[in-house]
């Protein structure tokens, strides 16, 4: 499989209305084709990078005359998104994208998919089987831990007693273990390690509540990573409640309330890791290309490629400028 | 009179439930037409609706009994990723794949029972006690998954589960069968008066002889084994058990269970009308699906379903009992 | 048995009562109220334990560990609380615990058949076996329950004042049933506080006094009624209804009813009680006499009519009716009257405590004076407020909610079987007590399934057949057969 | 002796919560030492508590009249939600701080007399009317807030509620003085004696005079208010109004409250457990993040803790009965 890194993009675009599309490649290929109908799945839209997710989506499908998106309702239960796509499958839609609330066990219904002949284009969370997908639009987890890990050891590397903290996510969600492990293997590199680790659910309520336990527990942090900018807003409070700042603290999925914070001087956010709220809006684009048999502008291969993954870069004070129109709204 | 009134009352009380699910087909036709109306669809209805119909059915003995279960949804969970380890699944390689069921139904069993214990011996209340086996059963599940989900490979367990008999996926047949037995067990065996009887009056049933510690107990172990198998067909839908399995669904269970007609006090169950239940809410999902509705506007919607079913239903006992008379 | 000591967390309910039943005899348990009568049977039955004691059946000692084994003993009880399932059948509550089943599969055509023959036994065919239990009325569950005992064929039944919701007909039907018992040489233990009935029926009385035995094996025709009386109370009670003089010409309506239906139940009910009258409803069990009641009371929505308090018309729910100054001391005691897990003095004071309240803050001082005062002016046993009701005797939690409407200080008064289940003494001083209210100036309105209760106690009687009042005129001038066959030719009517 | 017993009960009663609270005081300060018992940290607690606290208060109110509110949770999403508008953050501006606090009682408020309409009008189990408001209430939140976390920019209104009298944060005063109205109201106010009536026995209640339907609609009116309180708690703690605010708060609610020895049955209620039940759970996860625990293992030991604290309470109340006579 060829596996792409970066954005499939080289002209970026001044966006005209919409913010959160960000750089994007104008070609042939936009101009309208057969029409498509393109069903989407996805978790509950439950905190704002999932809700940036979907409505990019959206966006995107907006942008096609071509294109009649069908949006299933979000849901964080297996059983009933498997019924979704059982739906699609009936309906015998165009192609499907699929943002698994869990990859593993929706992988038996896209294949199901596959085998009827629609296309599946698989975000974020990856399927078990290969056959399960035609195209896969991967952020990076595990690589997200590790720019995270690997920018606090470079601005903690010479201390070795430094203390790190970890804000997680939903501990029971894989997505959450591959970040720690990634953010484990960094921190590692450099001789340090993970003091002390809470884990929040993505809500601002319970980032909030888990921090302060936190702060409580450790009278002395270094810097402070937190998985997920949705409940950042939380932890944020949490530290300004509890007064201190000693620390730094650096953000995970890149919402544009933490940019801000990162361009404020004043602010403990030094830097946050991008996971793209795009990856489905991404998957849209796939899917109308796969079905309508088209390749990837600026790509000399036939056909849609299998495996994107896109990029995770880190956002500082240095480059928040350039990054603040992709970030989305939490 | 009383013969016919005795027949009358659960066809009338089954009335507002069967219009409320003639009324939600009506709209899934009107606003979604042929797609609604498939054999495919109507599959997908009865597929989705029988992980939340089997459990439904042990929590309406549960409910019936005046109890209630607010861990079946952890259990479901936790059946899932015992019955989907490496070495069951070693196991089910080496002697068949009737382990994975088996352990399924094992630990939703025991689970059940544990929670029977509590309630019945150790006199906690039982919205306290299935509360506390929520949390732990949900703990345990994750560390025995390290919290990654669990593929299973096992061929012949899915050649038998994900099989489709007369055209009609196994899950659907073991939510069909689960409900009949049910069914018979609560309206033609002495287990299943025993149970009303222990809802409706614990201190008459103590009186007339009836062990309701151990029937509590049984009560308790028949929802952790429905909870066993809900894991079952999760398994054979999802190919995978995880420690998120079954996440809320002691709520869409329990509220299947009421709006079906079972009193949340006790002394009154109708297998009928959990299915009902089930049929209402899985076709809800369906329609509102079909229709590409917003998921907010869906909640909304369901709370004002549940509202006007439960209404509903009162208004047709309310003419039940005029009619009694 | 012999020396039965039963402990309750604070209280010594039996403290050595022995009791000795033979075979083909009623034997006849009498005492007062909170005497220990049910919890002497209740050890018999093994629903409790006793503390100390044996019990022995044919000269063998044997435990009684739970009910199972009662009756694997051939002891079959009815209790005295309502012990049937609402939401079984007829058939499924008499085999409650000991189904007709093959391999758990209970077989219903036999179970019914097998009802239906028990019920015809006991003069009620009429009833189906698959009714549902929770829609007969209260005599027609203690006719379930007495059914359940039959169908165990047991060598002794216990009988907990199974005559208490019956009315004259069906307690002639009930005696019936035991003479054929005791003919077939079953033994039966007979509770009752009418001790009309014991004289009818029974052939030894054992005399239980603060759980105490205090006279064994009496045999009824030697022991006059006064001395049973004494017995039991340790004093001589005036048991009968000293003449009252009419009520003044001039007494003003307090309570006018006109016309007043429910659907399907009554129609038009039409009363007026003057101050100081009191006008009893007598008719058959199912008559409709507690529905007139509670309509009257605005605890159902009549269909139509209209009740006056003093002149003023009545709107609106049981909280309109209170303030107008009505009570009710209503059917079901215990669930319909009383809070069992509060204190007495709370539920003496349930309907007053927001008036002696100020600004919604409680006046628990006052409270506990009202309720105090009540407490002993009624004789209530034990006489502490502090005490939950559940450990009050039957008659007590009776004085209990009649002291709610004293605290209250009612212009008229409801009172649905006011005497059920209460014993001969504190039925004496209830009965001083209700007419003490009505020269005070009380409008009050009894019901009663004891004729003789009604027409002894009342200045007017109004008697009820299916839902209409088929006669109404002073009670001196009607004696307890007229109003039978009232009853009759109206129902045939 | 039985005014004795009377004062003795409650105590004896609570026995059991405050010997569990010591343990964990004991096990957070062997374990964590200064770490535990140091003022910082004794204030986290109580702030976390705070939120759950003044909901539970409201909670123990509807409990103890034999109902259920499974909607708290949804409303203080819903009430942070609506209190947090551009709209209502202008208004604030405009008018003043109180603007924020008010939207979000009057919308606790509203939802709660909802609930008590449906309950107590419509006659639904309260569970069912709940549970659709829960559903409702969640939906229209995730509606009005366009999925996103609206930041509170008043700056008033954070001088008042992150305040700090007396070196005490101004949400734990607030805990503090609802605990001691609802303690006030519940034993010393006609409503409150009114509240353990109906709970005890609503038919009883309802012939001596008692306009329990209204009676009913308020106690859930009350729950919302205490639901706005705590959504106004946790806009100044979080500086944000979110639709997934309050998620699952319901349960760690009734588990405080029932934990605290409040009868899910109804007819007894006791502010004093409920918040002795409320601290517990918070120092609970307290000692676990100051010990660096697993979630998984925390979630086993929140099982086995109710289990315990139910159980141990039990012995008590046993004990009492004994110690009565
Ligand atoms: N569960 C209990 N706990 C505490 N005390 C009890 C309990 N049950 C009964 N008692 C007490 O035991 C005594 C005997 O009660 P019992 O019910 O046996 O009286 P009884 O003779 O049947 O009266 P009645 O004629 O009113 O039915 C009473 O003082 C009562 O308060
Ligand atoms: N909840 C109810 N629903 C329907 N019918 C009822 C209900 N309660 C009572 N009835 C019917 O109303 C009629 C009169 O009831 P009830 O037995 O209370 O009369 P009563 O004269 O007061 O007799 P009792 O002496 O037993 O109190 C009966 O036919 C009964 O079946
Ligand atoms: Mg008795
Ligand atoms: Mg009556």
């Amino acid at each position: 499989a060829l596996l792409l890194t970066g954005c499939v993009s080289n002209e970026p675009r001044e966006s005209e209305d919409d913010a959160a599309s960000g750089p994007v490649a104008v070609t042939e290929n936009d101009e309208p084709g057969d029409e498509v109908v393109i069903g989407f799945s996805a978790p509950a839209a439950d905190h704002g990078w999932m809700g940036a997710i979907t409505s990019a989506a959206k966006a995107e499908a907006e942008k096609y005359e071509d294109v009649t998106l069908q949006v299933a309702e979000g849901t964080n239960d297996v059983n009933v998104q498997i019924s979704q796509i059982e739906g699609f499958i009936d309906q015998g839609v165009d192609a499907i994208v699929l943002l698994p609330f869990d990859g593993a066990a929706l992988t038996d219904v896209a294949l199901e998919a596959m085998e009827a002949g629609i296309p599946v284009i698989n975000v974020d969370r990856e399927f078990t089987s290969p056959f399960a997908a035609r195209a896969t639009v991967l952020g990076d987890n595990y690589g997200m831990g590790v720019s995270a890990g690997t920018y606090i050891c470079e601005q903690l590397g010479d201390n070795p007693d430094a203390v790190v903290a970890e804000i997680a996510g939903i501990d029971s969600l894989p997505l959450t273990q591959d970040r720690s492990q990634g953010f484990k293997d960094a921190l590692d590199d450099c001789g340090l390690d993970v003091d002390a680790r809470v884990a929040a659910e993505f809500t601002v309520e319970s980032g909030e509540e888990q921090t302060a336990n936190l702060l409580s527990a450790e009278p002395q942090i270094d810097a402070i990573w937190n998985h997920d900018d949705d409940q950042g807003v939380g932890v944020l409070a949490a530290i300004e409640n509890a007064g201190r700042d000693e620390f730094f603290v650096v953000g995970g999925a890149g919402s544009a309330n933490m940019m801000r914070e990162i361009q404020d001087e004043e602010s403990v956010v030094d830097a946050t890791v991008i996971y793209p709220s795009t990856q489905a809006a991404d998957g849209v684009k796939l899917a109308r290309l796969v079905a309508q048999n088209k390749t990837v502008s600026d790509l000399a291969s036939i056909g849609v490629p299998r495996t994107v993954q896109l990029y995770a870069p880190v956002v500082t004070a240095d480059n928040v400028e350039e990054f603040l129109p992709i970030g989305f709204e939490s | 009179m009383s013969q016919r009134s005795a027949l009358m009352g659960p066809a009338l009380r089954m009335g507002g439930l069967v219009l409320a699910l003639v009324l939600l087909v009506v709209v899934g036709v009107a606003t979604a037409g042929e797609r609604f109306w498939s054999t495919g669809n109507l599959i997908t209805v009865l597929s989705l609706a029988a992980v939340t119909g089997v459990v439904s059915i042990g929590m309406t003995f549960v409910i019936t009994s005046g109890g209630i279960d607010l861990s079946v949804g952890a259990v479901v969970g936790l059946a899932s990723v015992w019955a989907s380890t490496l070495s069951t699944q070693y196991a089910a390689e080496d002697f068949g794949w009737w382990v994975i069921p088996l352990t399924a139904l094992a630990v939703g069993l025991v689970a059940g029972l544990i929670n029977g214990l509590l309630v019945a011996y150790g006199k906690m209340p039982a919205f306290m006690a299935t509360l506390a086996m929520l949390a732990a059963a949900r703990g345990l599940a994750e560390i025995i998954a390290g919290r990654r989900t669990q593929i299973v490979t096992v061929e012949p367990f899915f050649d038998v589960f994900q099989s489709r008999p007369l055209g009609v996926p196994a899950i659907v047949w073991i939510f069909v069968v689960v409900a009949a037995a049910g069914w018979f067990l609560l309206n033609r065996t002495t287990f299943g008066r025993r149970t009303v009887a222990v809802g409706g009056n614990p201190e008459a049933s103590r009186l007339a002889g009836i062990k309701i510690k151990r029937h509590t107990l049984y009560l308790y172990g028949l929802a952790g084994l429905t909870a066993g198998i809900g894991a079952v067909i999760l398994l054979a839908r999802t190919t995978a058990g995880s420690s998120t399995h079954g996440t809320l669904l002691e709520l869409d269970v329990i509220a299947a269970v009421v709006v079906g007609g079972t009193l949340l006090a006790g002394g009154r169950g109708t297998i009928t009308g959990t299915v009902l239940g089930v049929l209402i809410f899985s076709t809800l999902t369906n329609v509102f699906v079909l229709n590409n509705l917003d998921s907010s506007v869906q909640a909304i919607a369901k709370g004002a379903i549940i509202v006007g079913a439960v209404l509903l239903q009162q208004w047709f006992a309310a003419r039940e009992r005029v009619t009694a008379t | 048995m012999r020396g039965i000591v039963k402990e309750f967390p604070g209280a010594r309910a039996l403290d050595g009562v022995d009791l000795e039943v033979r075979p083909g005899e009623v034997h006849c348990l009498l005492g007062q109220n909170g005497a220990g009568k049910s919890t002497l049977i209740k050890t018999l039955a093994g629903a409790h334990q006793p503390t100390a004691g044996e019990i022995l059946i044919d000269g063998e000692p044997v435990t009684i560990a739970d009910p199972v084994a009662a009756l694997r003993l051939g002891i079959a009880t009815i209790y005295q609380e309502l012990d049937v399932v609402d939401g079984l059948t007829v058939a499924e509550n008499i085999y409650l615990g000991h189904e007709l089943a093959s391999g758990g599969v209970t077989r219903r055509s036999e179970a019914a058949r097998n009802t239906r023959r028990l019920l015809e036994r006991l003069g009620h065919g009429e009833i189906s076996p698959y009714r549902e239990v929770g829609s007969l009325s209260a005599a027609g569950k203690q006719i379930v329950s007495l059914a359940r005992a039959l169908s165990r064929d047991a060598r002794v039944v216990i009988m907990d004042e199974p005559s208490a919701v019956l009315d004259s007909e069906e307690v002639g039907n009930l005696h019936r049933i035991v003479r054929e018992l005791v003919a077939d040489g079953v033994a039966v233990v007979y509770i009752s506080h009418r001790l009309e009935e014991i004289r009818q029926l029974g052939d030894r009385i054992t005399v239980l006094k603060d759980g105490r035995t205090v006279a064994e094996s009496l045999v009824v025709a030697d022991t006059p009624t006064d001395e049973l009386i004494k017995l039991m109370t340790g004093r001589s009670v005036e048991y009968a209804f000293p003449e009252r003089p009419g009520v003044p010409a001039g007494a003003e309506p307090v309570l006018e009813v006109e016309d007043l239906a429910l659907g399907g139940v009554f129609s038009d009910v039409s009363l007026t009680v003057r101050a100081g009258e009191i006008v009893g409803l007598a008719g058959l069990v199912g008559s409709g006499r507690s529905e007139i009641l509670e309509t009257i009371y605005g605890a159902r929505r009549a269909a139509s009519g209209t009740v006056r308090v003093g002149g003023r018309r009545l709107r609106g729910g049981v909280d309109a009716a209170v303030a107008a100054g009505i009570g009710l001391c209503p059917e079901e005691r215990k669930s319909q009257g009383l809070l069992l897990d509060e204190p007495v003095y709370r539920n003496i004071t349930l309907s007053t405590f927001a008036r002696t309240a100020r600004a919604g803050l409680l006046d628990e001082k006052a409270e506990r004076a009202a309720a105090r005062e009540q407490v002993e002016a009624l004789d209530l046993r034990p006489a502490s407020v502090d005490r939950h009701a559940r450990t009050l005797s039957g008659g007590n939690q009776q004085k209990a909610l009649l002291a709610r409407w004293l605290v209250h200080g009612c212009r008229v008064l409801l009172l649905d079987e006011p005497t059920r289940g209460v014993d001969v003494g504190a039925r004496a001083e209830i009965y001083t007590l209700i007419r003490r209210l009505a020269d005070d100036g009380a409008a009050v309105v009894v019901v009663s399934s004891e004729i003789p209760e009604v027409l002894g106690l009342a200045d007017r009687v109004l008697v009820i057949s299916d839902g209409r009042a088929v006669h109404e005129g002073p009670a001196r001038d009607i004696d307890e057969h007229r109003v039978l066959d009232l009853v009759m030719e109206g129902s045939v009517a």
